[in-house]
């Protein structure tokens, strides 16, 4: 491996004359953090030869999982070597090899560059940390979920994960805009790819392809985002450019405050970040994206992928800051919210388990974002690095309920889980996960989403517009949260033992997928003659409990992997004790890093620091909120005992349904998820396909006809003249003196 | 060098079509190899440090002295790379399409060789002779291609592609021959070329650059009708899907690999450097039909059918593209330019070799009648989607590279706000709406891989599934013409050099965009010369010098 | 006098030829009869020789003297090729027998008499210099050919087709004799030269220019163009094919060799031909190609096609004479790209021509049909490879395909008519290229692409060889030639820039000094 | 003007030469109006004789005028060429004739389009 790391970068890396030389403050890092995204592609491209020669073995489970590991050692060796187990004490730049290249002058900004190298800082390493943990835990886990599909899906999932993971360090770690880019897609293909896992499920497919869409529509402001940098500061690697936003200045040297690009730079990185990590309105995609595997739905859309809008934001919080009218902020902080909300009154209403936390997913970015638009990265980045833990942990055990269950999800069918033989570490690591994003006092959860809340008051109304009114309504969200969140503990979990098993039962035991994991012909044959027979057998697939279905319980990668995380969500509660003065280690790897923000105080100059400090009701909201949110936590879980476990007697029916009269159509609209879908169906898919057939038509019948009466016309004028041709002597004879005086009158008209 | 690389291929093809039937096929893979061979080692003979002068140099005077015609053949950075684009795609549309050709097998390799010829000449052209006469003869071979093995409404498909290009093309013609007389008679006696009648290049354009603004822009007009039916450009594009859909699958390939590039290079070597007053003044309005023309074709793209319709006007699309990024008339944007025909033809060529795959296992192309074959192929279905997300645009791959400097030249140019921009006709707001085309790619194109890659298989009737049997299946696919269910080792072998490629290209695009610093400069030189208003008149003389230095 | 004769040489060799063949083909011997073919091929080669030594005539285009009888004499050849042995032989066979003998219907020998006779007007024109030997010299070119489109086959639309051109053919001459009056009226002298001096001299006034036009259209029916068209088609197609070919070369280069005669008379001067001039060719020439084309892409007859291409072609080449010599640099020279144009033209059609005489069909093997019909042509590349290949060369060739014969042509016209100024005339030309590729690619198409159909009879090559011959030779050429454009392309510029001294007189910028050994 | 007039000749000495043109202008006219307007094929042929012969009748005057020979050797070769297209028209004629036993024009209208 040394040796490796010693050659491949120096053989990648010839440094041309003339590339980009790091910053002064930006030294270079170990050439061998390559290796971090570099294993898991080697990973991906080993699977890529265990499906070509259609290994039938967990080989590539065991590939990844080392490569990931070591990818994750290779991380934390950068970390210390750095300066860790804190944060490092500045950033520099591993330079890989150079991808894009491209110089039309000598001067500043005459020269695209973007070079496959790494930024090394601890926002960086930060996320890196916990993305490779979690990859790593999570790739272990999949080894056994995904067990069923042994052979050609297997290989094609762990190749996939593991060049998600490649895809999501050249997001995190790229030193430039384009390698983030290139990141950002990547983690968009390996999301299309595994939610289309099942390809052949329509709704796999068709929310894969929500799911790459609507993530472009994102794209799209940030690629504008990325050229609008390019062209005002001259380049898009972070070093020089975040030297230049210190100063204030674009690539030429003028002030950028007050510009129009200090206001738009940040508007299209939002889009962006709203896109990746499902803001509104382009959440949309991350609930269907719930067709993929668990452990996709763990890694890539609860943990990792949809936190990477809010690295990109943190990433770029200093252009964010340029903007002394802090509209991009407003804009975050506000939409934060409200997805907040959004997301948590719909998940209220849903019986998919998965579904239920994916909402909570979109719901809990909301919190993040907001927690960016208030000014608290640390809050943002705590909050997402708690969330990446006590969320996995919890897709992980609604996994292992669905792998137990023939993929039984729905909260009706289900009660008492925790306490069936061998479901115990399940029950315990949801219990874990379910307290943390309730916010029970202590948690890790707790104190992260009071970190975002106490910063919604004590951010001034005057910097980011009705910051408050955010914190009310991410407030009211968490009592929300608490609920949802213990609605499906009460009912899953806990209470008497009773079962449906999924559709998947009856036919290939443990099947989830009908994967092409045989050569073509012989299995599909088989699958496809099962499948008709379950159709047959079972219409609906709604069939009492006990018909020779066993729950399948856990095995020991599954528990230990949950056990780990588990215990894991618990004691990322106690980074907040160390580096007490940076609010936590996070904190302290956040405010070593260009998302630093040096408060009020250092941004907008003494005078207004504290007299436009904000209060929560008069109290100091840091230590308010320690109360407030506790209280709300736990009266969202009373009522969720209430309505949901007290005199419980079935799985079907809850006390909780006594009240749906009362509320009218509103629990079925939230359930239809307020019909956003179809708004959007009606709003934009409709006449943008109605559009595409009009082009259509004009181009067939104008474009095209009027090419084909080009086309018609010498046949026309042919036809047109024909009779001229009759064949009779005279009447030629009267052509040619008919022309003769024609010829004769037209020179005479023009002399 | 450079006439030895040409010969082959006719020579190739004589040889197939004079040998026995049954020996076609071999011949014509020989012939190929040998041609790509010759473009690799015309690659390896380029001195890519000096990529922006015309190297390898060879003229050949048809006759001497005053009205001979002088051909000459040379190459700089840009036209090899295209040619070695050609040389590539050669060998894998002759060995894609050993079992889709069974009837008149003679006929049609001897064409499709004797096609390469023309394509490698236009690239190699170095005077205006040379140039028209590979560029139109590059009709023939594809008009009896389309006509002979192409599929049911092949021959009206073969007309219209030969009268509308050549329709386009003769214009072209009055055009070129205007700037031949302009540079024999009308330029100052100091000028280049007065009283001489040449065709060569390099003196025509630095002649026609002295002609008035009005002149220039006939002359454009003249030149687009050609290039941009070439090309081809919204609005003159209808011809293309329908061509493609009715070619067989290695026309369809070299038409979309290399064929449409002879509009786009046209665009790039003669109207950039030709009449450069007249492209400052008219690209934004070129740049309002590349716009449009993305959307415009990406949204047809959607509402297809027949997926190798949908392929085609994602050409249309995608070359959109390709015209923005030039007529941002600066150095990223005509890089990203050249890069995108590359990329083009890779993996549009590639997403044809693939449907052509299917069409020789199904015999339909129809949206409506397949599906999910990745179930029943996965190799395929690989293939299939690494080369629609190439198409699409992902970073990693070759086809993010163009695009992106596509858009961002169109971005930068004229966005003289900033340090990063340059001076340019178009501007942030092209490049921003040309973007959305990416949107419009992703749907169109996950549209199609959603519907015959993935969910539940469907194949036509008499096929697979309504066989009920696996095995039954392959006998019955052997019966079409010995071809595995899966792919062959004969097609993994076709596609995985394009696949590669695709990828270094993606991951290590440095080795392409370097060579082209210098020749796109070279080329923009005349366009900056007129563009900078700062100072115009150093600029033009500056210009002149350079002409009466000749 | 003896030097001055030698401008004569080759129509004096042709002449002689004549001769003779008229006395062998009236002998009773079959195999002296026979021979007449063979005589008139030595006739034609020794013009053709003699008029590669052709000295520096006299007049208004005297450089044009080698160049132009060569390629009458080549081409003539190239025809006669074709033609040999070809007219009429069913009525060949009943006379042979001793069944019939009808006087008008002349055998063999007046045939090739006539031939000559037609050939040696073309040749004639080039020198004339004067309107009484222009009007002799044309005259000469068409009243042979009358009666070659009759005696060409025993069937009755042959005769159709003579008695149809014979008549317009009667009122065409009439009419540019009327021209050729008022012109001589107006100038007072019929010397092309004396008249071009006058013009110079003392303007051109009402009379002179009504004379001008009406030269000019009288003219136009010998090179098929509008409003003088009508015939063509129908005679073309009456005609036997090998006569068809004959008639779409031998009359349209007289006639465009008389055409640049008359119009040197006004110069083209600064600023072009006078305006009437202009107007009255400009106007032709959009309505010749024009019309040419798009009634061409209606026919189904390939003889047809050809002769309304014929017509479109001649338009083309006005372009050339509305351009004129320009300053004499060989890519605005209109005047030499007309008679490059007609070397080219020349070639390919017989090429295109002689490949429908190669295949004969039907019961009577001696009164076989020849290939007509678009069907007729189905699978000929694959039939008869060598046939159907110079077919489509010769085609390609006719429709301007780059790396053919024809489109170096074709190349000449445009860019003499650019340097000419004649925009929009280029732009009609370029428009109709794509019009005339519409039907010249259905040929192509038939011969190409179609099978044969089973039903049909399909033919069997001809015994002559002579036209397999002429079909590939011209077949190669069009393939060959254009290797040595750049030498045919001098010595057309040679051939009309000598004189353009005398002609066209004072033009600013000078002129590309006539070598002496010009014309060789 | 009355016949007396004109039969004492003195208008012919008086007859210019737009006279004359205008004499073989109309001639020229007839000719062309009887060949487009008659169906006999003889009838036609004779009126492009007069045609031919309205030609030379301008050369004769345009030599008068011009006081040079070369209009009338001119007619004289028109003559000549007169007289073998007559030749050839008769024998046409004749062929014709003998084909079809018609001398009208319009009967030979198979070849059209």
């Amino acid at each position: 491996m040394d040796a490796i790391a010693t050659i491949l970068p120096t053989f990648l890396a010839a440094e041309p004359a003339g590339a980009h030389a790091p910053g002064a403050q930006v030294g270079s890092g170990p050439p061998w953090a390559i290796l971090i995204p570099l294993l898991p592609l080697l990973a991906s491209a080993l699977c890529g030869v265990c499906a070509m020669l259609r290994v039938k073995s967990k080989a590539p489970a065991f590939i990844v999982v080392a490569m990931l590991g070591a990818s994750f050692l290779a991380t934390a060796a950068v970390w210390l070597q750095g300066g860790g187990p804190g944060p490092m004490a500045g950033a520099s730049v591993a330079h890989g090899w150079d991808w894009i290249q491209f110089a039309w002058g000598d001067g500043p900004g005459q020269a695209l560059i973007a070079n496959f190298s790494l930024y090394l800082d601890s926002l960086t390493l930060l996320w890196m940390l916990f993305v490779t943990g979690l990859a790593t835990l999570i790739a272990l886990y999949a080894s056994e979920y995904m067990s069923h599909d042994v052979g050609q899906g297997y290989n094609r999932f762990f190749a996939y994960f593991a060049l998600f993971v490649f895809a999501m360090s050249c997001l995190v770690m790229g030193d430039n805009l384009l390698m983030l880019f290139l990141g950002w897609e990547g983690v968009g293909l390996c999301s299309y790819l595994l939610i289309g896992y099942f390809y052949k499920k329509p709704s796999a497919v068709a929310a894969a392809k929500k799911a790459f869409i609507v993530n472009r529509i994102g794209d799209l402001g940030l690629v504008l985002g990325v050229f609008t940098t390019f062209v005002t500061f001259g380049t898009i690697e972070y070093a020089p450019l975040f030297e230049m936003v210190g100063a204030g200045v674009d690539g030429s040297g003028h002030a950028l405050h007050g510009s129009w690009q200090a206001t738009w730079i940040p508007i299209f990185f939002m889009i962006g970040a709203f896109g990746k990590s499902a803001q509104l309105p382009l959440y949309v995609w991350l609930p269907d994206a719930m067709e993929g595997p668990t452990p996709v739905s763990a890694l890539i859309h609860a943990a990792t992928m949809v936190t990477a809008g809010v690295y990109l934001i943190a990433r770029m919080y200093p252009i964010f800051l340029l903007d002394d009218a802090h509209t991009a902020l407003t804009i975050v902080a506000w939409t934060g919210a409200l997805t907040a909300l959004l997301a948590a009154t719909i998940g209220m209403a849903q019986f998919d388990i998965k579904r239920i936390m994916a909402y909570s997913t979109v719901s809990q970015l909301g919190y993040m974002f907001a927690g960016l638009g208030v000014l608290t990265t640390t809050g943002a980045a705590f909050h997402v690095f708690t969330h990446a833990f006590f969320k996995a942990t919890l897709f992980l055990c609604c996994g292992a309920v669905m792998h137990g269950f023939a993929g039984q999800l729905d909260l009706r069918k289900l009660s008492g889980v925790a306490f069936m033989k061998g479901w115990g570490v399940v029950g315990v690591a949801m219990l874990v996960g379910c307290l943390n994003l309730a916010g029970f006092p202590f948690t890790a959860g707790y104190f992260s989403k009071d970190m975002i809340l106490a910063e919604t008051f004590v951010t001034p109304g005057s910097v980011i517009g009705g910051a408050s009114m955010v914190g009310w309504i991410l407030l009211l969200t968490a009592g929300l949260t608490a609920y949802y969140t213990f609605r499906v503990f009460f009912r899953v979990f806990v209470g008497p033992q009773m079962y449906e098993p999924g559709e998947e039962h009856g036919h290939a035991p443990h099947r989830h997928d009908h994967g092409p994991g045989h050569p073509p012909g012989h299995g599909e044959h088989d699958l496809a003659d099962a499948r008709d027979q379950a159709q047959k057998d079972e219409p609906g697939g709604a069939h009492p409990h006990g018909h020779d279905f066993h729950p399948h319980a856990p095995g020991l990668a599954i528990n230990a992997v949950l056990a780990i995380l588990a215990v894991a969500s618990v004691l990322a509660a106690l980074t907040y004790f160390i580096h007490k003065p940076d609010h936590g280690w996070v904190g302290a790897m956040v405010h070593h890093s260009t998302a630093h923000f040096g408060g009020l105080d250092a941004h907008h100059g003494d005078e207004a620091a504290h007299a436009s400090h904000g209060s929560f009701l008069g109290l100091d909201p840091h230590k308010a909120m320690y109360y407030v949110s506790a209280v709300i936590g736990m009266v969202g879980i009373f009522v969720a005992w209430l309505l949901h476990y007290r005199g419980r007697t079935g799985a079907a029916v809850a006390p909780a349904d006594r009240l749906l009269g009362a509320l009218g159509p509103i629990p079925r609209w939230a359930q239809q998820k307020w019909f956003v879908d179809e708004l959007y169906d009606f709003v934009i898919v409709k006449p943008l396909w109605a559009l595409s057939n009009v082009f259509h038509v004009i181009d067939k019948l104008i474009v095209d006809g009027l090419v084909n009466l080009a086309g018609l016309t010498p046949r026309g004028l042919g036809a047109g003249l024909r009779p001229s041709q009759n064949g009779l002597l005279h009447s030629y004879a009267a052509g040619m003196a008919g022309g003769i005086v024609f010829i004769l009158l037209v020179v005479w008209a023009v002399s | 060098m450079l006439l030895a690389t040409l010969l082959i291929p006719v020579v190739a093809a004589l040889a197939v079509a004079a040998a026995p039937a049954d020996q076609a096929r071999r011949i014509a893979g020989a012939g190929s190899l040998a041609f790509f061979g010759a473009t690799l080692i015309l690659g390896a003979m380029f001195d890519w440090s000096r990529s922006a002068e015309f190297q390898m140099a060879s003229w050949f005077a048809l006759s001497a002295g005053e009205g001979g015609v002088t051909v000459g053949l040379a190459v700089d950075g840009v036209s090899t790379m295209l040619i070695l684009l050609t040389g590539l795609l050669a060998p894998l549309c002759v060995f894609g399409s050993f079992t889709a050709v069974s009837d008149r097998p003679r006929t049609f390799f001897a064409w499709l060789i004797a096609l390469q010829a023309p394509m490698a000449g236009v690239f190699m052209a170095r005077d205006i002779i040379t140039f028209y006469f590979c560029f139109e003869f590059t009709l023939i071979p594809m008009f009896v291609l389309i006509a002979l093995f192409g599929s049911s409404n092949r021959r009206a498909a073969s007309v219209k592609f030969f009268l509308y290009t050549f329709t386009g093309s003769m214009m072209t013609l009055a055009g070129l021959v205007y700037i031949v007389w302009f540079n024999a008679t009308r330029l100052a006696p100091d000028g280049a070329g007065a009283g001489a009648w040449t065709f060569a290049i390099d003196t025509l354009m630095r002649a026609s650059r002295s002609m008035s603004g009005s002149e220039q822009a006939w002359v454009l007009l003249a030149m687009m009708a050609g290039f941009a039916v070439k090309t081809p450009l919204f609005p003159v594009h209808t011809w293309l899907p329908l061509a493609h859909t009715e070619a067989p699958t290695a026309g369809s390939v070299v038409l979309a690999g290399v064929l449409l590039k002879l509009g786009t290079y046209g665009l790039y070597r003669f109207v950039l450097p030709f009449v450069p007053e007249a492209v400052v003044a008219w690209a934004p309005l070129i740049g309002v039909i590349c716009v449009i023309g993305i959307l415009y074709a990406g949204l047809i793209c959607w509402v297809q059918r027949d997926v190798k319709k949908l392929v085609a006007y994602s050409s249309v699309s995608h070359l959109g593209f390709c015209v923005l990024g030039l007529f941002a008339l600066n150095a990223v944007g005509s890089a990203g330019s050249v890069l995108y025909m590359i990329n083009h033809g890779l993996s549009t060529g590639a997403l044809f070799f693939c449907i052509g795959m299917i069409y020789e296992r199904y015999h339909t192309r129809s949206m409506q009648e397949l599906g999910g074959l990745a179930a029943r192929m996965p190799v395929w279905a690989f293939f299939m989607v690494f080369f629609t997300l190439s198409s699409v645009g992902l970073p990693g791959l070759n086809g993010f590279i163009g695009e992106i400097m596509c858009l961002m030249g169109a971005f930068q140019s004229g966005a003289t706000w900033g340090v990063g921009g340059t001076s340019g006709p178009l501007g942030p707001w092209f490049g921003g709406v040309a973007a959305t085309g990416m949107i419009v790619s992703a749907i169109y194109l996950l549209y199609m891989v959603g519907k015959v890659v993935f969910g539940p298989l469907k194949e036509p009737h008499g096929h697979g599934g309504a066989h009920g049997h696996g095995h039954g299946h392959a006998k019955d696919a052997g019966a079409h013409g010995a071809l595995p269910v899966d792919l062959s080792k004969r097609e993994i072998a076709v596609l995985t050099p394009l696949a590669a490629l695709c990828l270094v290209l993606g991951l290590y695009p440095v080795i392409a965009l370097r060579p082209l610093e210098a020749p796109v400069a070279a080329n923009l030189a005349a366009v900056e010369a007129v563009r900078s208003v700062v100072a115009p008149a150093e600029a033009l003389a500056g210009v002149e010098a350079e002409g009466a230095g000749r | 006098m003896t030097e001055k004769l030698a401008i004569l040489h080759p129509e004096i060799a042709l002449f002689i030829t004549t001769c003779v063949v008229m006395i062998v083909g009236l002998s009773r011997s079959v195999g002296a009869r026979r021979a007449s073919a063979w005589i008139t091929a030595a006739g034609t080669l020794t013009a053709l020789g003699l008029a590669l030594r052709s000295p520096e005539g006299f007049g208004l285009l005297p450089g044009m003297l080698a160049y132009a009888k060569a390629m009458i004499a080549g081409v003539g050849f190239l025809l006669l090729l074709v033609m040999a042995g070809a007219v009429d032989r069913g009525y060949e066979a009943r006379l042979l027998r001793g069944e019939t003998f009808d006087p008008i219907r002349a055998t063999r020998g007046e045939f090739y008499a006539f031939f000559l006779f037609s050939l040696m007007g073309v040749m004639l024109c080039a020198g004339a210099d004067d309107l009484i030997w222009l009007f002799l010299a044309l005259e000469l070119v068409s009243l042979p050919t009358y009666i070659m489109v009759a005696i060409s086959s025993s069937r009755l639309r042959a005769q159709e087709a003579a008695v149809k051109y014979f008549f317009l053919g009667a009122m065409g001459a009439a009419t540019f004799l009327y021209g050729f009056a008022l012109l001589y009226g107006a100038a007072g002298t019929t010397s092309l030269s004396g008249i071009a001096t006058t013009f110079a001299a003392s303007g051109i006034g009402p009379l002179a220019y009504a004379g001008l036009i009406l030269s000019i259209l009288g003219v136009c029916f010998k090179i098929a163009a509008v409003p003088m068209h009508f015939y063509t088609a129908d005679v073309y197609e009456g005609a036997a094919t090998p006569v068809s070919a004959y008639l779409a070369f031998a009359p349209k280069t007289a006639g465009f060799l008389a055409l640049m005669l008359i119009v040197s008379t006004v110069g083209w001067h600064d600023g072009g031909l006078p305006e009437p001039v202009r107007v009255t060719l400009w106007v032709i020439a959009a309505l010749t190609m024009t019309v040419g084309n798009v009634l061409a892409t209606l026919q189904t007859s390939v003889k047809r096609i050809l002769a309304y291409s014929s017509v479109a072609h001649s338009g083309y080449m006005l372009v050339g004479l509305i351009a004129g010599p320009g300053d004499g640099g060989v890519f605005q020279n209109g005047l030499a790209a007309i008679l490059f144009y007609l070397l080219c033209y020349g070639v390919m059609n017989v090429g295109a021509f002689a490949a429908l005489t190669c295949i004969e069909r039907g019961q009577n093997p001696d009164d076989p049909n020849d290939l007509e019909t678009l069907d007729d042509l189905k699978g000929l590349c694959a039939t008869r490879p060598l046939v159907g290949w110079a077919m489509v060369l010769s085609v390609l060739s006719l429709l301007g395909m780059p790396v053919l014969l024809g489109f170096f042509a074709k190349l000449l016209l445009f860019s003499s008519g650019i340097a000419a100024g004649e925009i929009v005339l280029v732009v009609v030309l370029g428009l109709n290229s794509a019009i005339a590729a519409f039907y010249y690619l259905r040929i192509i198409s038939s011969a190409m692409f179609e099978t044969p159909d089973a039903r049909r009879d399909g033919g069997r090559l001809t015994p002559m060889r002579g036209r397999v011959l002429a079909c590939v030779v011209s077949g190669a050429a069009v393939l060959v030639l254009p290797l040595l454009f750049g030498p045919l392309q001098r010595a057309s510029s040679r051939a009309v820039s000598t004189g353009q001294s005398a002609a066209i007189g004072e033009r600013p910028g000078g002129t590309q000094a006539a070598s002496p050994e010009a014309g060789r | 003007m009355d016949l007396a007039t004109l039969a004492q000749g003195g208008l012919l000495h008086q007859a210019t030469l737009t006279h004359y043109l205008f004499v073989s202008a109309a001639m020229f006219a007839i000719g062309m109006i009887g060949f487009l307007t008659r169906r006999n094929l003889i009838i036609m042929f004779l009126c492009t004789e007069l045609m031919f012969q309205a030609a030379g009748l301008a050369f004769i005057a345009f030599g008068r005028h011009h006081l040079n020979f070369s209009g009338d050797v001119f007619v004289i070769f028109v003559l000549t060429i007169a007289a073998a297209e007559a030749a050839l028209a008769l024998a046409l004629v004749v062929y014709l004739f003998r084909r079809k036993e018609t001398l009208d024009a319009s009967e030979w209208a198979e070849l059209r389009g």
